[in-house]
């Protein structure tokens, strides 16, 4: 079934909640609003004609850059994203979802962005969720176990954020 | 009655105080059986290697000690005497400590019964049978001991499985044991050896079918109470890291380890003693020779060393055969290794039993008209006749 | 969330007699590398097993935040170190995606013939291993044995036995030394020969069937919805191959070859018949399959290296040159996944317009292959907890990053 | 000259007892599941002593292989934590020495008043017989043909020494059921409970 005739099918469903599309690119993706996450999953696995049974990874890209310097010409506006790469098996097509977050949840530091698991529809989320909150730094609200997953369960800070510094020393070893 | 002889020519000859005499000839034959087991030991271990290698296509130790690596055992002797033999700290140090010695002294007891050739035997036990199948029952206690006291989960885990699994298969084993006693009429190893002599067809394993099928039920049991190849679940490398030997290094592991070459060698001896003729060749060369007592004490003396190669021999070939089997067989789990045991092993040992019952009784003579009488014990040494036939 | 909060499964009861807390690893002989197992036994029967990565973890997409693509690629190769020019060819062919490049035929045949070749050598080390884990010390050597002989052709291409850095964005780093491909025959020829005592050793071995047949049972829909991939979604009888069902560029790479998916459809593998048949007590997904798919795959990937050989020998054009370090990517986003050995390996790349990609991904098979553990080995025996995860042929090079 | 009979005797004696005083006075349970063991095991040696070979190679298989594995696998099983080492107070310490003193002298007044035994001719007698050869009279005796006691003049004592074979199986079919009853009764307490993570510590699946 053809890029399009999906994004049709999800606004008829969604209407505005989707926010943007981009069907030209290498990979064509769908953007949607955060609070629509759990719906638009759901729909995109159950509905016989899309069928997405596969996820294959989640992404998180954080859109900063920390020194002055190259702030000028920095393409992006600050933000969050998470990507959701799908695919599918019975009819082969595939999809990227795109989510935009804030950087900080309500523009505090340290407060972690929230959105909804999809744990429950794609059993495979729940460790990429893990290594997405572990590594970039992003709660999913009703994740059965989210705990960290790659680094070490008392480790502070994400390090994938751009603007992560490395804490000095880790139970006495010193890290840099 | 041989070492009884030797004991008193000891006291009239020189003179020795009795305890003394009969002291140093008990002491003589441990240390020849210790040597034995010790050289098997050493044996088994170059062996393991070189078989090892020949199945995995490549060549064993070559450089150790000359051309084939026969050193190899004497260097692994010495590393294991070298390393450190630690303890866990929250092991249980005197049971850890005794643990491989229950081990190889069960293992070694089997030894005191076992005839290597006619009448060559430490100690001419009436139950010989009986007290060897009693005796195998003793070695799981150091297993259990050594598992428990080393104080970890793995090593216990190792200790259950093992003791689970000898103390289970100890059944068909005795069952099977039985059924050639039966048919021999005597617990008495000599008797039995010395009841298969003449052409292979004597041997017990021809005797009839269901004995057939017992030896390799025997043979069946015999590894899996020894621990070997696919029922070697206490030491599963893969899951239990080394099982109850994880926390055992240098001398005391070496206990262990001779202690399992050595009731395997003891285990095969005794299954070629009851089924294939023990001491005596397929083609009685003995006899064609007339190396036998009637001619001169000395041909006699001759055959019985003959029937001891023989009877080495086989148990060789037994303990080969474990090693053929190890280094082929993946690992059974320790559920099918207990439904092997009660659900196959013991009901077929029954069967065989009931079987051999009906064929004895059915067939007193047996098929084949045999050579010599069933049951006649063949002439004895001059010397070893009980004492009131010598007339003292 | 309260950083100290302590994990409740690894709390031990001191009190309850029968519950027993394991943990099999990170260091134990049969978990593959660095995995740490926090085994929940009642007696021998496990009830719950909670895994434990993280221990090989170098944060690699954080260094991809800070190279060139071309100098990323060493990354990848220590990802799934059994299986670096799959690797290699994963990263490079996203890149490529990216930048909109082309390669000449002639790189994309070698391609073909490294990468199984390649193939062929992790799936030895997986039957190797999986022997080790059930037991049997010998099929190793004889695996180990054939993949030496790989190696040394590996090394005679790009000088290194494992980490070879040999695929490049644009193309390879060199074309293949002559008197390479005769090689490469007489080593394909000798391996065919060893590939039916594998099968007499441990395939049709009947305490190896015992021992795995039935075990760990995976069905298709809870392989799809844990995004398993590889061997282990093909032994459960789903039949998808990125060689065939990938994105275009992938499914290009291997278009004019002879090839099928190696999957249980209606009761039968293609070309099994020359093969042990599957033995009655094997149920589909299991442990067996899982083992059973990786051995055919192994034969079908020679027979894939011998066409490549040929259509090597007829492709007239040169290799094409790899880009530069300083090339600049252009602003955009490629996502593409190629078939490992392991299973869907994925590469994300975002360039931002300079040399530096501005985020880098990469998707482990094996992580998602790992995350069925513990669900499929839920009340099974202590003995086959290592079945199960040798069968799984999991690196932990790739799951960590 | 040294009398061997009576100095091996001695010395299996005094093991024996002095295990079983260990096994009495030892705090830690395996401590004492291996001083059973040991002491058990002495007899066995009184039995070869005795010119009983038989009996002796009985003793060990049954009592040293087949109980004390049992035992010792109890044992081992619930040794853990708590339960490793028991305390002994002082009131125990009395009650038991009561309780042992008395049957002990009981026992000792027995032995001592039987004259039968008191002439030193009964170990002099054991040691001269021709080594065990037990077996085959005990199998006859098992089948209801007395070798040893043939020239029994009172009938009616002879009535007595029929055969063992029958009270001998009957035993044996008696313990087989026991042990298929209590194998069915661990059975069911396993099946019961359903295997699950604990309750206690099961997250949110």
């Amino acid at each position: 079934m053809e890029i399009g005739l999906i994004l049709d099918r999800l606004k008829q469903q969604f209407g505005e909640r989707i926010v943007g599309a981009d069907l030209e690119a290498a990979d064509p993706w769908i953007e949607i609003a955060p609070t629509a996450l759990a719906e638009v999953a759901r729909l995109l696995r159950d509905d016989p004609a899309l069928r997405f049974d596969y996820l294959h990874c989640i992404t998180g890209v954080d859109y900063v850059q920390p020194d002055a310097k190259k702030a000028k010409n920095f393409p992006w506006e600050v933000h969050f994203e998470l990507l959701y790469h799908l695919s599918s098996m019975a009819h082969g097509h595939r999809l990227v979802l795109r989510v935009a977050l804030p950087r900080w949840q309500g523009g505090v530091e340290g407060q972690l962005p929230e959105v909804r698991t999809v744990s429950d529809v794609w059993r495979t989320a729940d460790w990429h969720e893990r290594e997405v909150y572990d590594l970039s730094g992003v709660r999913f609200a009703g994740h059965p176990d989210l705990r960290r997953i790659l680094c070490p369960e008392d480790w502070e800070g994400h390090p994938l954020r751009k603007d992560y510094k490395m804490a000095e020393e880790y139970h006495g070893i010193r890290t840099r | 009655m041989r070492e009884r002889m030797i004991a008193e020519y000891l006291t009239t000859r020189y003179g020795l105080p009795g305890w003394l005499a009969y002291g140093g000839v008990a002491l003589v034959q441990c240390l020849i059986l210790l040597g034995i087991m010790m050289f098997a030991a050493a044996l088994f271990t170059w062996m393991e290697r070189k078989v090892a290698g020949r199945i995995q296509d490549r060549l064993g130790p070559t450089r150790v000690g000359g051309r084939f690596g026969w050193l190899q055992s004497v260097a692994d002797g010495i590393k294991l005497l070298a390393k450190e033999d630690l303890i866990p700290k929250e092991a249980d140090a005197v049971l850890f400590r005794l643990a491989p010695y229950i081990s190889f002294c069960a293992a070694f007891c089997v030894y005191l019964v076992l005839p290597f050739s006619n009448g060559w035997v430490a100690q001419h036990l009436n139950v010989g049978v009986f007290f060897i199948v009693a005796v195998a029952g003793l070695e799981v206690f150091g297993v259990i001991l050594g598992g428990y006291s080393s104080g970890s989960k793995w090593s216990l885990y190792g200790a259950m499985r093992e003791a689970a699994q000898v103390v289970s298969y100890e059944v068909p084993l005795g069952l099977c044991v039985v059924i050639p006693v039966m048919v021999a009429g005597t617990l008495d190893l000599v008797a039995i050896g010395n009841m298969q002599r003449g052409w292979g067809v004597n041997w017990l394993v021809f005797h009839n079918p269901f004995l057939f099928i017992t030896f390799f039920i025997y043979a069946l049991c015999t590894v899996a109470s020894t621990n070997r190849a696919p029922f070697d679940l206490a030491e599963a490398e893969s899951e239990l890291v080394a099982g109850f030997l994880t926390e055992y290094s240098g001398f005391r592991w070496s206990v262990f380890f001779m202690a399992e070459y050595g009731s395997m060698y003891a285990m095969s001896g005794l299954g070629s003693i009851l089924f294939l003729g023990g001491w005596h060749g397929p083609i009685p060369v003995a006899e064609m020779l007339g190396l036998t007592y009637a001619n001169h004490a000395v041909l006699g003396w001759l055959g019985d060393l003959l029937g001891a190669c023989n009877f080495l021999f086989k148990a060789f070939l037994g303990v080969a055969s474990m090693m053929w089997l190890r280094w082929t067989l993946p690992r059974l789990r320790i559920d099918q290794v207990m439904t092997t045991c009660l659900k196959y092993c013991v009901p077929l040992a029954a069967a065989m039993f009931v079987g051999t019952m009906l064929w004895t009784y059915a067939l007193p003579g047996g098929l084949l008209p045999r050579s010599t009488p069933m049951g006649a014990v063949a002439e004895a040494p001059p010397w070893t006749a009980p004492r009131a036939a010598r007339g003292e | 969330m309260a950083v100290e909060r302590v994990d409740p499964e690894l709390v031990e009861f001191d009190v309850r007699t029968d519950e027993m807390l394991i943990n099999m690893g990170p260091q134990h002989p049969s978990t593959h590398g660095v995995l740490r197992l926090v085994l929940r036994t009642d007696g021998e029967v496990v009830s719950s097993v909670v895994p434990h990565i993280g221990y090989l973890h170098r944060c690699a997409e954080k260094i991809g935040e800070n190279v060139s693509p071309r100098q990323w690629i060493p990354y990848t190769d220590r990802m799934d170190y059994l299986a670096g020019m799959n690797m290699n060819l994963g990263w490079a062919m996203t890149v490529e995606k990216l930048m909109g490049l082309e390669v000449s035929e002639k790189t994309r045949h070698v391609r073909v013939m490294v990468c199984e070749l390649n193939r062929i050598a992790s799936h030895l080390v997986a039957a190797g291993t999986y022997g080790l884990d059930l037991g049997s010390f010998t099929p190793f050597l004889y695996c180990f044995r054939e993949r030496e002989k790989i190696l040394n052709l590996f090394e005679a291409v790009c000088g290194a036995r494992l980490t070879y850095s040999y695929i490049v964005p644009g193309g390879l780093i060199a074309d293949l030394p002559p008197g390479w491909l005769e090689a490469c025959e007489r080593c394909l020829s000798e391996l065919e020969a060893v590939v039916p005592e594998l099968h007499a050793v441990l395939t049709s071995n009947e305490i190896f069937i015992r021992r795995t047949a039935g075990v760990g049972v995976l069905s298709p829909e809870m392989a799809i919805d844990y995004g398993c991939s590889g061997p282990v979604l093909r032994g459960s009888g789903v039949k998808w191959d990125l060689r065939r069902d990938g994105q275009p560029s992938v499914a290009g790479m291997y278009e004019d070859y002879r090839f099928e998916v190696i999957a249980q459809a209606g009761g039968s593998y293609p070309r099994d018949q020359e093969y042990p048949p599957v033995p009655p007590a094997a149920v589909l997904g299991d442990c067996w399959h899982r083992f059973y798919v990786r051995m055919l795959e192994v034969v079908q990937s020679i027979g894939l290296v011998r066409q490549a050989m040929e259509k090597y020998r007829r492709s007239a054009d040169a290799v094409s040159e790899p880009i530069k370090i300083t090339q600049k990517l252009p602003r955009g986003e490629a996502y593409l996944e190629t078939e490992a050995p392991k299973g869907q390996m994925g590469f994300l790349v975002i360039g931002d317009g300079t040399a530096i990609p501005w985020r880098v991904r990469a998707r482990s098979s094996s992580f998602c292959n790992l995350s069925v553990l513990p669900e499929i080995s839920r009340g099974c025996l202590l003995a086959d907890i290592p079945a199960i995860l040798g069968s799984l042929d999991i690196v932990l090079g790739e799951i960590d990053r | 000259m040294i009398n061997w009979h009576t100095f091996f005797f001695m010395l299996f004696a005094t093991i024996t007892c002095a295990f079983a005083v260990a096994v009495v006075v030892s705090a830690n349970v395996v401590r004492m599941a291996v001083c059973l063991i040991a002491s058990l095991a002495a007899v066995t040696g009184l039995y070869f002593l005795a010119a009983a070979d038989f009996v002796a190679a009985m003793q060990l298989m049954i009592y040293v292989g087949g109980t004390l594995v049992l035992l010792v696998f109890g044992v081992m099983l619930t040794a853990r934590g708590p339960f490793v080492s028991m305390k002994i107070t002082p009131a125990n310490w009395l009650m038991a020495g009561l309780a042992g003193g008395a049957l002990l002298i009981l026992l000792l007044c027995a032995a001592v008043s039987v004259d039968a035994w008191k002439t030193a001719a009964v170990a002099e007698s054991a040691a001269g017989r021709e080594g065990g050869h037990t077996v085959a009279r005990i199998g006859m005796a098992l089948l209801g043909l007395r070798v040893d006691a043939l020239e029994q003049p009172n009938p009616a004592l002879r009535g007595g020494m029929a055969g063992y074979l029958l009270p001998f199986e009957i035993i044996s079919v008696h313990l087989l059921v026991v042990l298929v009853g209590a194998a069915h009764l661990a059975r069911a307490r396993r099946t019961k409970k359903p295997i699950e993570p604990p309750s206690g510590t099961s997250r949110a699946a």
